[in-house]
């Protein structure tokens, strides 16, 4: 009989009823202290203020003929400031589901790892895959139990199970939508824009791949907050697969060669002497 | 929501813009013209709020007009251009007016061009650009597909490709646009020639 | 965000041996988006003296076109070229005229002026020079541009190599940036010749 | 300022005075500028072409590949301070100059106005002006103080030598009551008809700059006063085109020399006369 895990639901109730410290740490629901200030929202504004985490990304997934593909560039930005480069958008939460990073770095990267946790219990517990529905419910509502505490996430949970492929967006609003083409960050109207006049369901892994890359090209260049790596990522029947991880510095001169003519050398000579 | 964009093709250029007149939640009218003739070979393609666009697009118009009758030449695309930059530039440490403008033109000896001004008065010579909340699609389908060879027939159906997307992606799409040409004949509505 | 980051802009120039050197990047960005990637920040004024100006494009565009006004009608008095510690006064006087209610510019100015002495110098909005014997930088992507010419810049250097330096302090400087960068845009002018290149860089 | 008091008056002091010669007739309404003479004219107007008449000549010569301009420098003294600049000669703007007769003070403010204009122009359309704008402006001023009371028209005539896109090669001449028109080949200054006469007759419509330097050479050296045409004595530049671009070229003294003795138009001191 399938054992339905509510505890996404109720904060407060431990796991497995184990009262032992070291093992409440790791097993039993994660609390958060909560600040003791006379104004709760004013400090809560000026505090995330103060983390004030990634805003600009360009993640992007759909689901076609071969299963789902992923995408995302790899820049964090703390305003006009390029923190880094390098970040790791798409979150491995088990071999057969992924999800995507937009908005709060430490929020995304936190909830994932608590997410991968929680199907990995449900996993033991039932001896079956959970399904990405699942899944991207159990987030949902996790995030809905934070909803106007500051949390800021905007994240895509795309794997496949016992259904096929699944994609569904979830965002700390509360919001969960299942889907079949979603794009989320800065960037994603710009990656909206390949991806709604290049989409076809009957694409090849090739081509649904290049179609997630150039997508994540086109909103880096257009969007200031995109940029880095292109990272994609392909869910199929066996799990996923990561299918290229290219730098965007170095694709743009790809998908558009310089002719050697226009990187010009002019030698103006100085008129006069 | 307003979009406006334009692209210079091979001998060509195109601004199209959506026909709404929006006000707050209604919408009075759909098939607002806002893309005006500057003269036989220039089109202004404006959003922004609805009397200032009025207004500025047709004090440029008539100030174009004015300098074709005294001096007997008309002015240049660039021309035009900088000199909308400057009224511009100059209101809007007076009053500021909330245009943003794409002008098309062609020259004899310059062929066709378009030119970028925002409200803030900056100007740039582009071979794409897009302004309002379509400008995000525009811009990146437009960067996807565009090509400096295009011809009118490419450019129409990227366009259309563009108004699509607008339509199927953006809150409140507006249902109508405009699509404008200027070529060596002159300018004119696409469709009507 | 600031008004002066509405647009983006990166901007440094170096003095080497005889020489020097001036850089910028090539975007015009409306806050986070792209709008083109070749725009002129850096302006000749003539053959040895160059302006570029940071900041707020449509303020950088009126700027250098009175100063364009101003410098055409010396030249067209005085029958010579402005030297450029005259140019900056001039910069400087134009920028203070609207003391309270400035052009949203930092520009920076570099020249040869007598007996071919490289010349570089600052300013804020409203006309304080600052010069020096260096290097200067300006626009979004300054705090990383100091760090950068703090740790590349050396003395004297010849017009090749102060080329190299340049184009890599702007370079990885912009990439730091989101609001500038998508190429640069190199003078180096020695007293004999001015040699302009288009680096490439990321275009992200 | 201005003041009509006076125009009433001519009809009624004509009929009262039975002498109505010229001569006294003049002296009535050549005082103030504004006013006209019975017979339509405006004295001050007239005199000041009279004094151009005196002043140093200048011919422009319109050929198919630019705008040649001789000036005859009349002050030369060993003792004055030459200055490096020409005399005659001035630069309005990349693409126009312009050689003056009359008086040089007049003229400086008129130059000045002109290049401020064509700066004023430029600042509005990014554009060189056109030549023919930048006459017409000029001489709206020039006409201003033929018709405003209490001023007195300026006492300068002017060459102008130009190129523009739209008509190419141009060269206007312009006279104290504002009139301006264009021609192939104009004389201003002392002498003027007669080497109008002399263009007019050895002006040929495809004349080069070469030929067309040799022929304004020809005409000065016939037409001047002094008795040897020098190098001292004159002044020559050239508007016209060098890749494309508009050029503003003053002839140096010892290229002027040897042009002169080219062209065979130095005569000995004691040929002359």
């Amino acid at each position: 009989m399938m054992k339905i895990d509510f505890s996404g639901l109720d904060a407060s109730v431990p796991l497995c009823g184990n009262t032992d410290e070291l093992c409440n740490e790791i097993s039993t629901e994660q609390k958060f202290e909560l600040p003791t200030a006379a104004d709760f929202d004013g400090f809560q504004r000026e505090a995330v203020q103060m983390v004030k985490p990634a805003k600009g990304t360009t993640t992007l997934a759909f689901i076609f003929k071969e299963g789902v593909m992923v995408a995302a560039d790899s820049r964090a930005s703390m305003g006009g400031y390029i923190s880094s480069q390098t970040v790791k958008k798409i979150i491995e939460i088990n071999p057969y589901m992924l999800g995507t990073m937009a908005g709060g770095a430490a929020d995304c990267q936190f909830w994932h790892r608590n997410l991968g946790v929680k199907c990995r219990l449900h996993e033991l517990a039932n001896k079956r895959r959970i399904s990405v529905t699942g899944a991207s419910k159990l987030l949902a509502n996790i995030l809905y139990s934070y909803r106007g505490m500051g949390l800021s996430v905007g994240t895509m949970i795309a794997g496949w199970d016992e259904t096929g492929p699944g994609l569904y967006y979830v965002d700390s609003e509360g919001g969960r939508l299942k889907g079949t083409r979603f794009s989320v960050g800065s960037g994603s109207p710009y990656a909206y824009g390949i991806l709604d006049s290049g989409y076809r369901f009957d694409m090849s892994v090739e081509e649904g791949a290049e179609l997630a890359r150039r997508a994540i090209y086109h909103a880096t260049f257009r969007d200031g907050a995109s940029g880095g790596v292109a990272t994609v990522y392909h869910v199929g029947p066996n799990g996923w697969k990561k299918l290229s991880g290219d730098d965007v510095g170095e694709l743009h001169y790809l998908y558009y060669p310089v002719e050697p003519a226009s990187v010009e050398q002019e030698m103006t000579e100085v008129s006069g002497l | 929501m307003e979009s406006v964009f334009g692209l210079v093709g091979k001998d060509f250029a195109i601004v199209v813009a959506d026909s709404s007149a929006v006000h707050s939640i209604l919408v009075h009218k759909t098939n607002e013209d806002k893309i005006m003739l500057l003269d036989s070979h220039k089109l202004m393609g404006a959003s922004g709020e609805t009397g200032d666009r009025a207004q500025f697009t047709e004090y440029i118009q008539k100030n174009v007009a004015l300098y074709q009758f005294r001096n007997g030449i008309p002015l240049t695309t660039a021309a035009a251009a900088n000199f909308t930059r400057g009224e511009l530039a100059t209101a809007l440490r007076k009053n500021p007016y909330m245009v943003n403008i794409i002008l098309a033109g062609y020259d004899k000896d310059i062929g066709p061009s378009v030119y970028f001004i925002d409200y803030i008065a900056s100007l740039h010579k582009v071979d794409k650009a897009a302004f309002g909340y379509g400008s995000y699609f525009a811009l990146s389908m437009m960067d996807r597909h565009y090509r400096k060879d295009m011809t009118v027939e490419e450019a129409v159906d990227l366009v259309d490709k563009i108004i699509m997307e607008i339509r199927s992606r953006l809150v409140v799409a507006p249902p109508n646009f405009v699509i404008k040409i200027v070529d060596k004949d002159g300018a004119r509505e696409y469709g009507l020639a | 965000m600031s008004i002066f980051e509405y647009n983006g802009s990166a901007l440094v120039a170096m003095v080497g041996k005889n020489c020097f050197a001036i850089a910028s990047d090539r975007r015009l960005g409306v806050q986070l988006q792209t709008i083109a990637t070749d725009f002129q920040k850096i302006y000749k004024i003539h053959h040895k003296l160059f302006i570029g100006l940071s900041g707020l494009a449509t303020d950088a565009q009126t700027l250098y076109q009175r100063l364009v006004f101003r410098h055409k009608l010396y030249e067209l008095r005085e029958e010579r070229d402005m030297k450029p510690e005259t140019f900056a006064s001039l910069v400087s006087a134009l920028l203070y005229e609207k003391r309270f209610g400035p052009y949203f510019c930092q520009p920076v100015i570099a020249g040869l002026g007598d007996e071919d002495k490289p010349f570089i110098c600052t300013m804020d909005s409203i006309g304080a020079k600052e010069l020096a014997k260096d290097f200067v930088v300006a626009g979004t992507a300054s705090e990383s541009l100091y760090g950068a010419c703090e740790a590349m810049f050396k003395p004297d250097m010849e017009s090749e190599e102060l080329f190299e330096t340049i184009s890599q302090a702007l370079l990885s400087s912009v990439d730091r940036d989101c609001l500038s960068g998508w190429g640069g845009h190199v003078y180096v002018v020695t007293p004999t010749e001015v040699t302009e290149r288009i680096l490439k860089g990321r275009m992200d | 300022m201005q003041d009509y008091t006076e125009i009433q008056s001519p009809v009624k002091s004509c009929d009262t005075e039975d002498d109505l010669s010229p001569i006294r007739m003049s002296r009535r309404y050549d005082s103030r500028t504004t006013i006209f003479s019975p017979e339509g004219r405006l004295y001050q107007v007239e005199y000041a072409m009279e004094a151009i008449g005196n002043a140093g000549s200048a011919i422009g010569i319109l050929s198919k590949d630019g705008v040649v301009l001789v000036g005859e420098k009349k002050v030369t003294s060993k003792l004055l301070q030459t200055s490096a600049s020409t005399e005659k000669m001035y630069k309005i703007d990349d693409h126009v100059a312009c050689a003056v007769a009359g008086i040089m003070s007049d003229a400086n403010i008129l130059i000045n106005t002109a290049r401020v204009q064509a700066q004023r122009y430029t600042y509005a359309y990014q554009e060189p002006m056109p030549v023919e704008q930048l006459v017409q402006s000029l001489c709206d001023t020039k006409q201003g103080y033929t018709q405003f009371g209490g001023l007195r028209p300026f006492g300068v005539s002017f060459l102008f030598a130009g190129w523009d896109k739209n008509y190419g090669f141009q060269l206007y001449m312009s006279d104290p009551s504002g009139n301006y028109s264009g021609w192939k080949a104009a004389a201003i200054g002392s002498n003027n008809q007669a080497a109008q006469s002399m263009l007019k007759q050895d002006y040929k419509d495809e004349i080069t700059r070469e030929e067309a330097v040799q022929l304004a050479l020809k005409v000065l050296s016939k037409t001047m006063d002094s008795t040897s045409l020098t190098s001292e004595k004159l002044e020559l530049a050239e508007v016209f085109l060098s890749n494309g671009i508009v050029k503003y070229q003053v002839c140096s003294s010892g290229a002027l020399s040897k042009l002169l003795v080219k062209f065979g138009v130095t005569q000995p001191a004691a040929d002359a006369s």
